[in-house]
């Protein structure tokens, strides 16, 4: 049985991964999960220097999902290569680090410090809804998510995953865009913008009034989208949003994706990731099916 | 002591204790390693409400039974509320820091709960006995409608306080140890916002050390999401924006720490 | 306690309408709920002539939601005035009939045929994710929006209200296109597009492969879009999108909804829209507040 | 007869009866309305899961006890099998149309039923007792996993066919009718579809009235989502484009009104 997937010429022992900002560094689960058993560790998304995020409430649950306005808060580029990065080499699982900012800039200097380090990837969070400035515009217009991949790409010694938004008219629109611009990889779907109101004290819920829903609630959405642009693009997928099970992560791979991340979930329980590595590995098993890489996109198959 | 870990209790009792507020007691593996000031995340029996909902440890022992008090705030807590004896319930544990019993060895200790901040503080009581030198303990209702407050006998003098006045000192517990003559130490404290600020501005204005339990709207527990930040007076070590997340550093923090 | 709410110039006793396409023609849900007691009366969309639909699977269940890919079947206009219309005769309440094409042809010819008739107002359904052809193309480009909603005021008798798709980069261009067009109201929002995959079989779980994803599941998203328009547009909003309870229905209204409209959870709970109603008036009563117009928009005050 | 409701049902009785075959029984006001070949629908005890399950009555009576027996398919019926006695259940019923039993008046009538479409035609059975000439009962299986047959004796001769052989006919249902030596007038089935389009088309060849009852995915069950429908021969007067919706002009087609 092989559960091996590569993505850019980097090898993960399974496609499963976490959800950036969903695991912190990976450090706040180690009492719960062995890290060695993942396909890799996605971090929270970092940006040149530390950023204070926004005010609190910045969760809320919504039907089988939730929302969250962190707002990116995150220590800067320079305290995670000396903490996060020292403490992840503890393990031997590739590290794919989550990088935001506001301007292009912003993110060149992140790639640009990352590049000398033991980081595998770097994914580009061009689709944060939470922050005001930046981000969420270069994911929203493909032009502009063409002209800042061809920058990140130019600057970067790692493979570049670029991290959709879903909300767009048309995703694979925004899939070519990063692909023609030299992406080796895109990731989706980032959170999908919602709001939660207290109708008692007649107020958002959330202090930013919007934030992200992620969870099961929007697994379908997100599946749709995995699916659209598994038809559009050639480079590799990894797929994530409301992934609970091994049976959830399967329906993403079988739509297309190489890879996924296990994200809100974590919260709701935190063996997650370890239990749909282990329930990959029983499908396998339980069908017959010699490796994960044959179901990639099997669904039309 | 086991770390952080999610578990399968079986509830034992649940008692409604006062108008919307229950007693919930399981069994859990979880018990022996709590510590008083800290949380569990108790999940709602429900498909469709995913986070865990942070509950303070009332009591908790050698004999496996964890004591949650709570009130009916929400759809989560009223689906905690149908629980009953026999039941299964996933709760995330023990987590936070809990209040450092040590710093008050030898010394006055105020124990002190507003409102539903008052379950943490029985188990805190508790274990102050023997260490603390005099504990004395004020606690803060809305009205008669006390609950809880008869068990915190045994651990030292029970000041009530209601805002009606039907009970007790009317008014806050602040205004009710101010008429006391009993300068404490230290105080421990968890309750509504408005008390825990005044209790920082009192604590600053009399040199005494007071140590206060805060709440934010939570998703993971265990400091990964950074859902539930206070603000630090100093950069913390792990935000390095004076953000410091209060399932994690906290609930518990020095008054003087954070900017409430 | 007043609960009425005007809606281009028709008098609604109370802001709980049907969604289109989970009340039949209103007939169906008669067994359960006093029609009377209700706002209006949204009907299934009805296009010039009959429509086949879609293949079966045409519906599943997702976390807190469903998806449907009905693919708009009806039998056609005609059947529609003499028999549905006829039989919504017998109850005193006003009647919006959704109307569907694939042409801007087929609308008018609906808007035609209705001109005559009791129908107290015309939704356009231009973002059915479901029909291959036109529909959701009107729904996703603000120009082609802007021009049917224009063909449709030229011939239409009654207030016309342009329903919009969710699958959208920026929805308030969208309102603001329909109203500029000189749409009398929106609604918001149809369904988000979504997908099932069975993991067993390897094949999608509706023959249409897509659906679209309706239920509590996407109200935070719903939420947001009506605050969004609220903002952008004067004209009246209905809003939409997994209510349940008058709570649901109330966070709409907070968010600057005129009316609202139960859709997916009459399929959960057939009594929901009377129990919205009472429960709006048990708000109204508990928290002293005169009229439920009051309320509208209230979040942001 | 009171029309469609959705009311709460009390769990009165729930057993596996086969492998992940169980038998529930629900105590409810709907019970007295339900005919034969008539469903209901069974909401999972689940906030995340909203749409009701149609599952056959397989019994329901005076005494305001319905029966179901379901197979566990999914998260849905997983979902039910864990209630247990004295578990509330929402129910909305009764669905569908029922088997015309006024057609067997009389009449020779074969009762068919496969697999999981066997409950249905238990209720079915009982209420011909007395209305037709004769019944047989035809009960196909996958093996020796036998469940309810028994229970049909009273209503008429049973003859079993299972898939691999190991109890009865070798084969299924229509293999089984064939090999004997009766020919009946009317037949009503149940059953997966392969076992109806044999039905349909044995019964087309051989001038026989048959009844079939047919499965879709549903979400209203009341005939308001145009979810449900199957193919007809003719424009019907519903929908005007060939398609009947099973939950309301159905579930029982005569089989030479459908294309399956
Ligand atoms: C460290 C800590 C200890 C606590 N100890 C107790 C206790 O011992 N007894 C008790 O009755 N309550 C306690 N609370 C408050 C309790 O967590 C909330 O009342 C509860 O989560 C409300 O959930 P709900 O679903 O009923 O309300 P809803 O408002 O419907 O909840 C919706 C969401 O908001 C969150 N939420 C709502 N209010 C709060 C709040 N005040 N704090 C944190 N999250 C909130 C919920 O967790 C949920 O995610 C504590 C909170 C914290 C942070
Ligand atoms: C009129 C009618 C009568 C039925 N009677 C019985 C019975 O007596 N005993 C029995 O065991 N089963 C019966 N079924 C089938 C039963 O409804 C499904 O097995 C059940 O809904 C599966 O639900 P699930 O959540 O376990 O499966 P999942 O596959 O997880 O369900 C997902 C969704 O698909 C729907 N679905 C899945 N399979 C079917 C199916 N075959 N038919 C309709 N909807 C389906 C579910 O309702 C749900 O919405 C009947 C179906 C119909 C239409
Ligand atoms: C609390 C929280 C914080 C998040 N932070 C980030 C982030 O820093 N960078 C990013 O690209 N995505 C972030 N996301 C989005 C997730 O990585 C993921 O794309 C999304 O939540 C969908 O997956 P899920 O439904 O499994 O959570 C965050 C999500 C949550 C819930
Ligand atoms: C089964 C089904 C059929 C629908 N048919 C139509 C339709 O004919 N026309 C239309 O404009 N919207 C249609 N809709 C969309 C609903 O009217 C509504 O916009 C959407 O479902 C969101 O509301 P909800 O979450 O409350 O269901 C349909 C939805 C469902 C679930
Ligand atoms: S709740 Fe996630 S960091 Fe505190
Ligand atoms: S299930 Fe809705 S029409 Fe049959």
């Amino acid at each position: 049985m092989d559960t091996k997937v590569t993505i850019a010429g980097v090898e993960l022992k399974n496609p499963v991964m976490t959800a950036s900002g969903t695991f912190g560094s990976g450090m706040e689960y180690t009492e719960f999960v062995d890290l060695n058993r993942l396909g890799a560790i996605v971090t929270k998304g970092v940006a040149s220097v530390p950023w204070e995020g926004n005010p609190t409430p910045r969760v809320t649950e919504t039907p089988s999902g939730m929302l969250n306005a962190i707002g990116l808060q995150n220590p800067g580029v320079d305290v995670f290569i000396k903490r996060d990065l020292e403490f992840l080499k503890n393990f031997e699982v590739p590290v794919i680090v989550n990088v935001c900012g506001k301007t292009v800039e912003d993110y060149l200097t992140v790639v640009e410090k990352l590049g000398d380090t033991s980081v595998s990837m770097l994914e580009i969070n061009v689709s944060c809804p939470n922050v005001k400035e930046g981000a969420i515009a270069f994911g929203q217009k493909a032009d502009a998510l063409s002209n800042i991949t061809k920058e990140i790409k130019k600057k970067a010694r790692q493979p570049v995953i670029m991290k959709l938004s879903p909300n767009v008219t048309d995703i694979t629109e925004m899939a070519k865009a990063a692909e023609e611009a030299g992406a080796d990889a895109i990731s989706l779907i980032n959170t999908i913008t919602g709001m939660k109101i207290d109708i008692n004290r007649r107020k958002f819920v959330l202090a930013n009034k919007t934030g992200g829903l992620s969870g099961p609630a929007i697994r379908p959405v997100a599946v749709r989208m995995v699916y659209q642009c598994a038809k559009a693009v050639k480079i590799p997928i990894i797929g994530m949003g409301g992934i609970a099970t091994a049976e959830d992560a399967l329906e993403f791979i079988m739509a297309g994706a190489t890879a996924v991340s296990v994200g809100a979930v974590n919260f709701v329980n935190p063996y997650a990731t370890v239990e749909v590595v282990d329930g990959i590995e029983q499908y396998l098993e339980r069908t017959g099916t010699e490796t994960v890489r044959e179901l990639i996109g099997c669904v039309d198959g | 002591m086991a770390g952080k870990r999610k578990e399968t209790a079986t509830v034992v009792l649940q008692k409604e204790i006062a108008k919307d507020i229950y007693d919930l007691r399981v069994k859990s593996g979880l018990a022996t390693d709590c510590l008083p000031g800290q949380f569990a995340g108790i999940y709602p029996p429900s498909d469709a409400h995913l986070l865990m909902r942070p509950i303070s440890i009332c009591e908790a022992g050698s004999e496996g039974i964890i004591r949650f008090v709570y009130r009916i705030a929400g759809e989560g807590t009223a689906l905690l509320s149908v629980l009953k004896e026999g039941d299964q319930v996933d709760v995330l544990g023990p987590l936070g820091n809990g209040f450092p019993l040590d710093e008050a060895k030898g010394k006055k200790v105020a124990v002190m709960g507003g409102g539903i901040g008052i379950p943490p503080m029985l188990y805190t009581a508790g274990q102050l006995k023997g260490i603390s030198d005099r504990t004395e303990i004020y606690l803060g209702y809305r009205d008669a409608n006390l609950f809880l407050a008869d068990e915190f006998k045994p651990f030292g003098e029970v000041v009530i306080a209601t805002e009606d006045g039907s009970e007790g000192h009317k008014g806050n517990v602040l205004g009710a140890l101010k008429e006391r003559d009993f300068t404490p130490d230290v105080i421990m404290a968890c309750g509504p916002m408005p008390m825990l600020r005044a209790i920082k501005k009192y604590a600053e204005e009399n040199h005494i050390t007071a140590f206060i339990s805060l709440e934010e709207r939570m998703a993971c527990g265990v400091g990964a999401c950074l859902g539930c930040v206070c603000k630090t007076v100093k950069k913390d070590e792990h935000s390095h924006v004076n953000n410091a997340r209060i399932c994690t550093e906290g609930p518990v923090f020095d008054a003087s720490d954070v900017e409430i």
